[in-house]
């Protein structure tokens, strides 16, 4: 037992905050830290910066281009990246079908996708969530029937809460390839190319104004059978392989940590410093978090590898998506009335000097609004508790 | 001690409901006003006695008192509407019915209740957070009046008003209650300069700069450095219709909670059927009890004499709504699942107007501190 | 709508109050104020002062000796005496047996008990709880079979939670007597000599060291058969109508301000005035308990009667209870490392003068314990949220 | 950055967990001890080399660390027992083995191992809550020594200690971190008033009253005046071992509870298909997960050198622990209902345990104002 990071992690550490000091854009660093919004040439920019270090995939294996780092490396890599104002990795492609391809595409498929991922080239959205079947996968109903000459599939249905469809050439489904079949099985993971005939993408306004969530309609789409992930009607496994692939990162410490600094920084700005109340629920966040991040690093040391038992990563997404939300909440207490004005347009960068508040107010409270989502997604707060409490009674 | 209705007022509350179910459909509430909408609300409120509401009768007014304010924001609260009810009569108006002269009531009070003329009141200034005494835009005398110098934020509807309410110091210094004094200033006098710009729950608010705006001798209502009280007075009464509004806002969050819990379905059973979403929405039914009595507290002290009594009721009133309304809101999001967080779902639009209030007129840390203060007096 | 009391109310607050604070025993009143066990002896001295003024029994018709209270005037007694230091009026056959033999009772057991109950010379144990029917009082178990000649019923069964049995020379009880009939049928409504063979009262310890409560098991005890109230079977409507008649009280307003002054007693004593957070707390206990108060005043005026629906009860119990228990939580953290120090003998006032932490502190923590049990009893906190919600989604 | 347990920490977790099976059986865990428990219980932890584990072995110490104090005392935690470990071996036995002279040492620590001699520390004083720097109790010079006068409050087992190590200040005021100095005293000693009492808990501890209570030069530990930063890392060293101690409770609170839902019925459903329940145990599951990490965090702290980083650790700690063991044992009363307030059931016994635990060297607000003071400086 040993509280401190090795010599070589603190090593890793500095090379790290330094990468993202000299490396990372001043306009995209500000975008962040104000918590405005970001383009899509915006983290395009920054994960080339990152492809180019050889850190963009910290989750494939390193024959694939993983950077082969331990699960320490990993959180050393996120809580720098982040505390130094870098947007986190959203990209799907990166994060959930890049190991699903490594894993069970065919080779073409490797070859055909995983450069153009890795490099930015190719966004791709995910298709899981169905009107319906939000936190319940196993009711997707899209289906799609092979054609009798074996060549293609026709896809027709209707998924939902695709995240930046409106940025991606090609998405990765799970669709119903057998009707017949039990709810979890007969589901099949197909990659279908957004441009084909019969795809529209509908952006869904968020309360908060932004609209990089989508509804995808899927009107007899044909897609090359080719196309089919691994075997047919085997589709939920990779499913839950991917969903449990990207865990580490699950609690988002970092991302707290980062709001927790901000929440310190605009208290002072504002001339909150002797405000007793403030003070002790932000000491209160910073123990909390505290246990939260010794928590992650207990139990990944525990099970050595990035993969963490279900039960785990729920109980780590549970805790730090709540408590990033009392965070967020603090944010706009802090800023008080000047968490009123708003409009969507002033998340632009460009729209920043015309600023009605303080620039460092602007996007408290739409960023507070959008915080909201992260109980939600990912299974929702109260599917996770379902879970850990079941692990528990069983146990 | 007396919480009852009585048939007049439940025939108001009636009827402000029929008028908002007619010109806030449900699918709508929340939505920025087109300036149709909005010329149409205002004469609807206006043909029906909510601008005059509290106005002596001599000045085109209904002669009613907080708690017929409170029916009314309670309604307006439910379909996110009420234009400048809050900030033109709730609080404007009622600063002009008691501090301004027969000649200035006349003047403007009969527009305000025909919906005319919009008014605004701007008390508060950048940096002071909650604190309207501390107030710097200062009323230097000169020819014939005053000359006014400062900066005023957050004026809610200050776009859309004629006449704009300038809390401004004639003497004395930030922070001190003796020396404000309340200037009526026309929105197209030079030297006034107003920035408007949209609120996080839809609606328009201004910034003013007075660089220098000349105002006559006759735009000064009542006695020059007097006007703390009555400042106070009618923020209190803002406040208490905030409280009020969120009544109905949550009122309504509760309605489509439940209809949404007892459609929905997750893993083939209806939503309505899980125990920890039935015990928060038992929580939501609670706190909405605890809400209906604060905000007739709140309202009941407005209409007492004691001023202490106002400023304890009134304070706790808002603690709790601020506290409750916007912890409510995200709760119903969280309910509504991925389908709370869109723009089309209503809930968010209530989770935005309960944030918004809650930091409105004084947030929850501001009122529990002005409440303990009251005690220790 | 008015905020302030009638000129009359406030006449009869006053008199409450001058009442309370000339007639009240002064080692009564140190007891309550302290915290410390009240002996039987304490509460029938003080009832039969309450009983000689004729406000024993706000409940009862004043036909029957009830002072003919309206809601406020109840509410402002129970205040009055609370905040003056007085014991709550407990006694079951007062708060409850009273009203069921006055509506449902047969002329000679009116007669016979009645008088009793008023001048505290029988206290009643209530006979409801049973292993394995704690919130669910329609599982009641205990049988009643009357004999072939109709003279006696022979009971046999076993009570929990018997609140003061050891005081109690009679009970009644919830008893089955018609075993075929669904569960909330075939109940009936007895009374039972304690002092008959075949009953035996063990007392059961509590946590914080008390043991009001107590078990009672029922051995062939022969029960004379005009012991019944009321209808044969028809028991479990009397035991609804007489949990549902003490609702006025069930949020424990005056409890809860009796507290919260005690708080601010003490903090001030302890030098805690400037303690912003605990400052901040009581304040917002505060406003919790107003809220509170006024919504039971406005729901009472509203019903414009004593009995008060369930829900509304319900919401009353849930919230009072909860800001009670708060505030004993607060209490124990004023205390600080004076909490520690307890043994179940410091709760008697004859050893107040022992003490080795100061006397307003010897009892903060068992209070505090002892008061967990009000969001059990008298159906749980679970129990009545899971009520208020089904009346919230059928409305 | 690393959590992980090696061999000898299992089998030392192990070995306790088994003593503690065999010592404490499940339906007594909690009661006050008998004189022949406490006699044989000591003998067993002695035997095991428990009383001894963080002494060097010159003086029949175990020479093991602050992770092997927090593995015991999580056993400990545990079966609710444990005896004089925290207050002889963690606080007083090791200001012993910090501050004591070779010859001091070898007078006490293989006694204080063998479990013939218990010793006690007494440091707080009345009215200073947990400011262990407010010590008013003087130690005045005297032919050959010192004589004490004061008064000291709340010393863990210390009616049944043969050894009071007693803070008192020879120099400067109450509050000041120069000056405290600590003593040996026999119980015996004349002018030294022992009152035991029993805690909330179960247990004892006692208050002193030294009224010209005469020690020997050689009863001095350490420089005379120098104490604080000894008597504060032992303070934080027994704080640590409270917070392990809360994870062993949590742990059985949570079996016990699970067993209970799993097992009784109510309106015919077992208690653990209630969502509501079941969420109460997800969070005491993440809860306890959370102490966890934060006990070994303050025992790793404390094996480390820097004081700051202690002080934060072991403050963070005590804050969590403080906070949900009270919170926690609250919650499994309420899920075993009535029966759950009963001395029988053994929930309430870790309900009140872990109470005293929040309460014991500084509870929630003062660690949080400490930790908050160290982020500061």
């Amino acid at each position: 037992m040993k509280l401190e990071f090795s010599a070589a992690d603190e090593a890793f550490r500095l090379e790290v905050r330094e990468f993202v000091r000299t490396r990372l854009p001043a306009d995209i660093k500000r975008k962040v830290e104000l918590g405005l919004r970001l383009e899509h040439e915006d983290y395009v920019t920054w994960f080339r910066i990152l492809e180019e270090r050889g850190w963009i995939t910290p989750g494939w294996p390193v024959e694939h281009g993983g950077p082969g780092w331990n699960h320490v490396q990993r959180y050393i890599f996120d809580e720098e990246t982040l505390l130094g104002g870098a947007p986190r990795i959203i990209a799907s492609g990166i994060q959930m079908l890049g190991p699903v391809l490594i894993a069970f595409g065919s080779e073409e498929q490797k070859k055909k996708y995983l450069p153009d991922i890795r490099h930015s080239n190719t966004w791709w959205a995910q298709g899981f969530s169905e009107p319906g079947a939000g936190s319940d996968l196993a009711a997707v109903r899209t289906s799609a029937v092979l054609e009798p000459d074996g060549e293609h599939f026709v896809v027709n249905g209707h998924k939902v809460w695709t995240s930046y469809a409106q940025w991606c050439p090609m998405m990765f489904a799970l669709v119903r390839t057998d009707p017949a079949a039990k709810p979890q099985e007969g589901i099949s993971f197909l990659l279908i190319d957004m441009a084909s005939p019969g795809v529209e993408v509908r952006p869904i306004r968020m309360l908060e104004g932004g609209a990089d969530l989508n509804e995808v309609y899927l009107d007899n789409v044909r897609v090359p059978a080719g196309n089919l992930v691994g075997e047919l009607d085997k589709g939920w496994s990779y499913g839950k392989y991917l969903l449990g692939h990207e865990r580490t990162g699950i609690a988002g410490i970092g991302s707290c940590k980062q709001q927790l600094a901000r929440a310190r920084r605009i208290a002072a700005q504002q001339g909150l410093d002797g405000d007793a109340l403030l003070q002790a629920r932000l000491a209160q966040f910073e123990i909390e978090l505290m246990a939260l991040e010794f928590t992650a690093l207990r139990l990944l040391s525990a099970n050595q590898r990035s993969r963490m038992p279900a039960v785990e990563a729920s109980m780590l997404k549970v805790r730090g998506t709540e408590l990033r939300q009392a965070i967020y909440e603090t944010l706009v207490d802090i800023a008080g009335p000047d968490a009123v004005p708003f409009s969507p347009e002033v998340l632009e960068l460009a729209h920043l000097g015309e600023g009605v508040v303080p620039e460092e107010l602007v996007a408290l409270a739409a960023n507070c609004l959008d915080s909201r989502k992260i109980t939600i997604y990912g299974g929702t707060s109260e599917v996770q508790r379902n879970l850990i409490a079941r692990a528990a009674m069983e146990a | 001690m007396d919480f009852s209705l009585n048939e007049d007022h439940l025939a108001l509350a009636d009827a402000v409901r029929r008028f908002c179910d007619g010109e806030y459909p449900l699918q709508h509430r929340g939505n920025p006003e087109s300036t149709d909408e909005a010329a149409r609300r205002l004469a609807g409120m206006a043909e029906m006695g909510l601008l005059g509401l509290p106005f002596p009768a001599a000045f085109g007014g209904g002669e009613l008192g907080p708690v017929e304010i409170m029916l009314a924001a309670r309604e307006f609260g439910r379909c996110l509407g009420g234009g400048p009810f809050l900030s033109g009569v709730v609080m404007a108006g009622q600063l002009l019915a008691r501090l301004g002269s027969d000649a200035q009531k006349e003047a403007w009070l009969p527009a305000l209740a025909q919906g005319s003329l919009q008014v605004a009141l701007a008390a508060y200034e950048d940096g002071a957070r909650y604190d309207w005494q501390r107030v710097a835009t200062r009323a230097v005398p000169a020819a014939g009046g005053y000359v006014l110098h400062g900066r005023k934020s957050l004026v809610l509807n200050g776009d859309a008003a004629g006449l704009l309410l300038v809390v401004a110091r004639t003497s004395g210094e930030a922070g001190e209650r003796r020396g404000l004094t309340v200037f009526a200033v026309d929105a197209g006098t030079p030297g006034l300069a107003v920035r408007g710009f949209d609120t996080l729950d839809g609606r328009r608010a201004a910034h003013l700069a007075l660089d220098g705006a000349a105002v006559g001798a006759d735009r000064v209502l009542g006695c020059a450095g007097e006007a703390a009280d009555d400042i106070e007075a009618v923020l209190d009464a803002g406040a208490a219709a905030l409280c009020a509004e969120v009544v109905g806002a949550v009122e309504a969050l509760m309605e489509h909670t439940v209809e949404h819990l007892r459609t929905r379905k997750q893993f083939g059973v209806p939503l309505a059927r899980f125990q920890v979403l039935q015990h928060r929405v038992a929580d939501m039914a609670i706190a909405l009890e605890m809400l209906k009595s604060m905000d007739c507290a709140a309202a009941m002290a407005l209409a007492g004499a004691d001023a202490a009594t106002r400023r304890r009721m009134v304070s706790a009133a808002k603690v709790l709504a601020s506290q409750q309304g916007r912890q409510l809101g995200m709760a119903a999001i969280q309910m509504h699942g991925a389908m709370g967080m869109t723009d089309e779902c209503r809930v968010g639009h209530y989770a935005k107007r309960l944030m918004v209030i809650g930091q409105l007129l004084g947030d929850a840390g501001h009122h529990l501190r002005r409440f303990d203060a009251q005690r220790q007096n």
